[in-house]
């Protein structure tokens, strides 16, 4: 093993362990909560994107556009810095709070498009069925659309969880010590660059295997592989 | 005259430019068995899927046991669940087996236990003869057996009316057999039914009345012999002509 | 009262003012970071895009070894953030003793944001072949095209299209990830941006609602177009309704 | 061959810099890039007759882009502690930084020593030295990282997400020009030590660069700088 | 007897665990016309692609005009040109319009100049009855219209053979007539056909051999009139039965 430590010396890396254990473990809880809130929300937003009104669906898609244009880190400064200068009680949110919300507002959109892309992808014979046999619309969409919807769209939906714990990594910036954190604080300490970044790949790598199994194993639970014979 | 299950009168439907439906007005008795034939496009689907508020009507009234369906104040889900219909793809819900396809929409519309709704499903599941592919999910099923499932969940629901579209098109010929045999049975039993098919031995056999259209519009009216042995319109002759 | 409000609004101009001056201070500096923004990304998305797409076909083509290297390929660039890798080709490499992998920055930012577009292009690719019903490909191997003129003349035509959507959405994600390449000295919009704060500490919220325009305008068209594109062609997501 | 062989043969220095705002190293308004250790850098490549290049780095590019040769020298407002030492060899300390707490000027803080309660949060760059201070001397403080800089934190404390912050003197008294409503608390916490990096086997380059400063701490050029930057706020009338 | 231009030797194909096919072996003439029937699921599509390739055979060989197409050395490319294919779902290129989708094949694998090729297509689309929709895309045509497309297609490459899987069974009654007849008129010019199709009286009418098939296996042949008068195997037998 000596001569690994050449490239990558273990024993500092070691000093670190709590330090980096700690910062995987705040990245997996922010990004587990994000991520089901603004795969809830977004399914309110895909439904609205698809509503027949126009200042329904008009509203979503000015959400979903001006969202996705801008960087996230502007997004959280601005809720986290603006917010308190707009309200007199914007400071209600702590930065744990604010990391949160900013993260779930700027996902909620990305989350949406592709719930509405499954959606739509659901055979229209499938609505028939269900309103024929008398299921009203959101009995349809409960019951028969959306379950059908979420285990087509699996791929995308892994994809956007892979960038959205990646995205936790901003919020060092306004003092919510996660993995990234971890990794800035071991360099900046230590300076030493390769081991500080390439742990911190490997935290972030470790998380997304994590995401992977798991969501192999939710697909096999919820979504049920069974009926897709392809 | 009796008092007649459905009542459509003078119904129209336009999609953009193209008038699917113009006006039509039939009366359909409970108990009876109606044929409805006509070439491809001729509004056969769209006049079915109105009857149970799949498409809205631009014009017109349809009267289901006396309800105006056309009303926007009507429940039209409970209204459906009175209505069962076998679409030609079948549409049973993928994600869910054979069985749990005629249990579910008994517990979500009508409200039955779980245990009540599973014995109805089993029961019907042997009715149409496939009691062993209650555990199966449509994918592993061939289509006549689908075909089947379907209408199990219809029946499942008590319906007063049965709507087929072309419940046999999509099926090989061999399994055709096995789901007309179900639909005959269905109309001995006193089930009213409206048919869209192509199968005119079908139609010979088992329709009270045949209806045939043709841009929109019912063309001609009879009973099967008069209808396939003494056609009056021009249209239905040569209809007749290309497919027998 | 009116003394009062005229007060107020002559403040009111006052910031207004004050904002629109240090606006017009700041635009050329910006507009510096947005043109290297500008020239960063469409490189990257434009070596990526061909990159990706070769490895999303090849991954197709069956060969098993190279769909499982291409596979942890996409997996290591998707798992890890743009930061690592971005830190890992620029300063790691020169350790390896290679020669042309000393990159200078500029060279750097460009092969490592072109790595990270490719892992996404290459599982739209995928996605995008494999939408494609399978019989198109038995019909142009039974007129005895061969596997590669099959897709050259009959899958990728059809695929391509349905790919433009979602790469759009794809290139949006990739000019805001430029703003990391600072940490290599690149003056990108966001690094421009905070050099300019740390001028005029005082208007930090300001300087960053403008950054953020100016990303809207670069983003937002694309965006349109990914939007007016599927309307146009269709997705991946939304191909539906067709026989396998 | 050694760095500063390279540096001969190529009549090149290239030096690290950050951008970190005034007065150390940043953007004029004139968009030129200025500040102290820049003027020292010039200085000395000026003496030596070469060219000098000056590379801007975030602050997590600054050392990899020594170790991995990209440059010879960093020119940044370091503190050379211990564990650094380990890694890259410092210069004699260039100057000192004094490191100071500021709040909004109508809390009722007088000393620095009035934040070091459990009731008060105070904000710093996270991991700089600042922070060090920051649990140092203010233990019973809660403590805020922010990745972003100094702005970050001080637009932090005028949002009311922090009690007060720690920084030091002369960087803060740009900011506070821009905002007359931050006092800086009384006292000075401690005084760093502030040193330019080569890479461990540049020591012809380490002892070169020594040299050069006791040279012009000697002739006074040294603490002409410092004076015009470091220690008053005169620059501002000809740079900001 | 005469040299064969197909010979089917002992051929057996595997998915998985399940035996498709199971040792068919089975000979045709130049010039013939063999139908292929059988229930769903007896391994009728399996046998006719492994004709042109589009199946490897996990066992046994077939010659193509005495060229053993197993053979790995073979150019199937080349071969498969000679053996045109109809499919049930059509599967013309969606992506070009009728004239272009016969056009296309034959500039790619035949290398003809595209002057001549059109040549070629128009002539085929007089032929098979629908010149004036030359260009319209797939979308724009009816089934019937797009399977005619997809027989111009294949005749365009002067196949040698020509295969159908259920040509018809996607269209409506109606339109099924005018499809048959093209099949008619080829077999009357002595292309040599081998017809998978539930289109008993085309059988009847058309064929000079029928194959059925179950499980697989090839269980009875014979002429039309004999098979249907008097089936011998008591699976046809039922099947027949149950299917007229
Ligand atoms: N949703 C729709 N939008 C526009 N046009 C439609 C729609 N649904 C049906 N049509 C048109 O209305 C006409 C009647 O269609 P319908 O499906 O009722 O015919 P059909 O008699 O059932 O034909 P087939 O035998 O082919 O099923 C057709 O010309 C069809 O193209
Ligand atoms: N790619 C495949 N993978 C696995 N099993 C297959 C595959 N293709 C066909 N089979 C199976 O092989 C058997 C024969 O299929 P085949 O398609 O040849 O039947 P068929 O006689 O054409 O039936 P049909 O009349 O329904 O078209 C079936 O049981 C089918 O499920
Ligand atoms: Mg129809
Ligand atoms: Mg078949």
């Amino acid at each position: 093993m000596l001569w690994l430590n050449g490239f990558y010396n273990f024993r500092i890396v070691g000093q670190y362990l709590n330090v980096f254990i700690d910062g995987m473990l705040t990245t997996i809880w922010l990004s587990l909560l994000c991520l089901v809130m603004s795969f809830f929300f977004g399914i309110f937003i895909a439904l609205m994107r698809m509503s027949t009104l126009g200042f329904v669906w008009r509203i979503a898609a000015a959400y979903i556009q001006l969202i996705r244009s801008t960087p996230l880190l502007i997004q959280i400064y601005l809720i986290y810095y603006g917010l308190p200068a707009l309200l007199p009680f914007g400071n209600i949110f702590d930065e744990t709070q604010t990391a949160i919300i900013a993260l779930t507002i700027h996902t909620t959109p990305y989350m949406g498009e592709i719930i509405r892309t499954g959606i739509q992808s659901v055979d229209k014979g499938q609505k028939e069925g269900a309103q024929a046999v008398g299921l009203n619309s959101f009995q349809s969409m409960y019951y028969i659309i959306l379950p059908q919807a979420i285990a087509n769209i699996t791929p995308p939906l892994i994809g956007q969880t892979a960038i959205l714990i990646k995205d936790t990594a901003l919020f060092s910036i306004i003092a919510v010590p996660e993995l990234m954190g971890a990794g800035l604080t071991m360099f900046s300490e230590t300076v030493v660059a390769t081991e500080s970044y390439v742990t911190t790949g490997i935290c972030y790598l470790l998380i997304y295997l994590l995401t992977l199994i798991l969501s192999g194993y939710a697909q096999n639970r919820l979504g049920g592989t069974a009926w897709r014979s392809n | 005259m009796k008092d007649p299950i459905i009542r459509i009168e003078n119904v129209s439907k336009q999609f953009g430019t193209l008038k699917a439906l113009d006006g039509v007005t039939n009366q359909i008795q409970r108990g009876e068995v109606v044929v409805i034939i006509g070439p491809s496009g001729s509004g056969k689907s769209t006049l079915l899927r109105t009857l149970n508020g799949l498409e809205t009507v631009s014009e017109g009234n349809v009267y289901i046991d006396g309800v105006n369906i056309v009303d926007t104040r009507v429940n039209i889900n409970k209204l459906r669940s009175k209505v069962g219909m076998v679409f030609q793809h079948f549409n049973l819900f993928r994600h869910k087996t054979a069985l749990d396809n005629i249990i579910m929409p008994q517990t979500v519309v009508l409200n039955r236990k779980r245990k009540e709704a599973e014995d109805v499903a089993r029961k019907l599941l042997e009715k149409v003869g496939i009691p062993e592919k209650a555990g199966n999910y449509p994918d592993q099923l061939s289509g006549g057996q689908q075909q089947r499932v379907a209408i199990a969940r219809s029946l499942a629901m008590h319906p007063k009316i049965m709507l087929f579209d072309e419940a046999t098109s999509a099926l090989d010929p061999e399994t055709v057999g096995g789901v007309l045999q179900l639909m005959k049975d269905l109309a001995t039993e006193g089930m009213t039914m409206v048919v869209v098919t192509h199968e005119m031995g079908f139609a010979r056999e088992v329709a009270d009345r045949v209806i045939f259209m043709d841009g929109g519009q019912i063309l001609e009216e009879a009973t099967p012999d008069e209808f396939f042995d003494r056609p009056k319109n021009s249209r239905t002759i040569t209809f007749l002509s290309q497919i027998l | 009262m009116a003394v009062k409000l005229m007060g107020g609004m002559l403040e009111m101009a006052d910031i207004v003012l004050a904002k629109i001056q240090i606006t017009i201070n700041l635009m050329p500096f910006l507009m510096q970071g947005l043109l290297m923004t500008f020239k960063v990304s469409i490189l990257a998305i434009l070596f990526g895009s061909l990159l990706g797409f070769v490895l999303g076909v090849v991954r197709t083509l069956g060969y098993r070894p190279l769909t499982a290297i291409i596979g942890i390929y996409l997996h290591i660039f998707r798992g890890t953030p743009y930061l690592v890798q971005l830190y890992i080709i620029y300063f790691v490499f020169p350790s390896f003793g290679v020669g042309f992998l000393n990159f200078d920055s500029f060279t750097a930012a460009i092969v490592s944001l072109s790595l990270y577009t490719s892992s996404y292009v290459t599982e739209i690719t995928t996605a995008a072949i494999y939408a494609i019903p399978r019989g198109q490909e038995e019909a142009a191997r039974s007129c005895g095209m061969s596997k590669a003129e099959a897709l050259i003349y009959v899958v990728l035509p059809q695929s391509l299209k349905m790919m433009i959507p979602p790469m759009a959405s794809i290139y949006v994600v990739i000019i805001k990830s430029t703003a990391i390449l600072s940490i290599i000295g690149i003056s990108e919009l966001t690094r421009q941006g905070e050099v300019a704060i740390l001028r005029m500490p005082g208007d930090i919220m300001f300087v960053y609602g403008l950054i953020a325009t100016m990303y809207f305008i670069y983003c937002y068209p694309v965006l349109r177009f990914a939007k007016w594109a599927e309307g146009a062609f269709g997705s991946i997501g939304s191909v539906q309704d067709q026989e396998s | 061959a050694s760095t500063m062989e390279k540096i001969v043969k190529s009549g090149e220095l290239i030096v690290a810099v950050q951008t970190q705002g005034p007065p150390v190293s940043f953007i004029d308004k004139t968009g030129q890039r200025t500040g102290l250790v820049i003027d020292i850098m010039e200085m000395m490549a000026a003496d030596m007759g070469v060219k000098l290049i000056l590379q801007d780095y975030d602050w997590k590019g600054l050392i990899p882009a020594l170790t991995s040769g990209k440059a010879d020298v960093i020119a940044a407002d370091m503190t050379p502690t211990a564990k650094r030492h380990m890694q890259v060899i410092f210069t004699e300390p260039v100057f000192f930084a004094e490191n100071i707490v500021y709040s909004l000027k109508d809390r009722d803080f007088v000393s620095w020593k009035d934040v070091n309660k459990p009731e008060f949060t105070v904000g710093a760059t996270q991991a700089s030295s600042y922070a060090e201070v920051a649990k140092k001397f203010l233990p019973a403080a809660k403590l805020k990282e922010y990745s972003g800089g100094n702005p970050q934190t001080f637009q932090a404390l005028v949002s009311g997400r922090v009690d007060a912050g720690v920084s030091d003197r002369a960087s803060v008294s740009g900011l506070i020009s821009q905002n007359p409503n931050v006092k800086v608390l009384e006292g000075t916490v401690n005084k760093e030590p502030l040193g330019f990096a080569v890479r461990p086997d540049s020591i012809h380059l380490l002892h070169a660069l020594n040299n050069y400063m006791r040279l012009i701490r000697h002739d006074g050029r040294l603490d002409r700088l410092l004076d015009y930057w470091w220690n008053s706020t005169v620059w501002e009338a000809d740079h900001k």
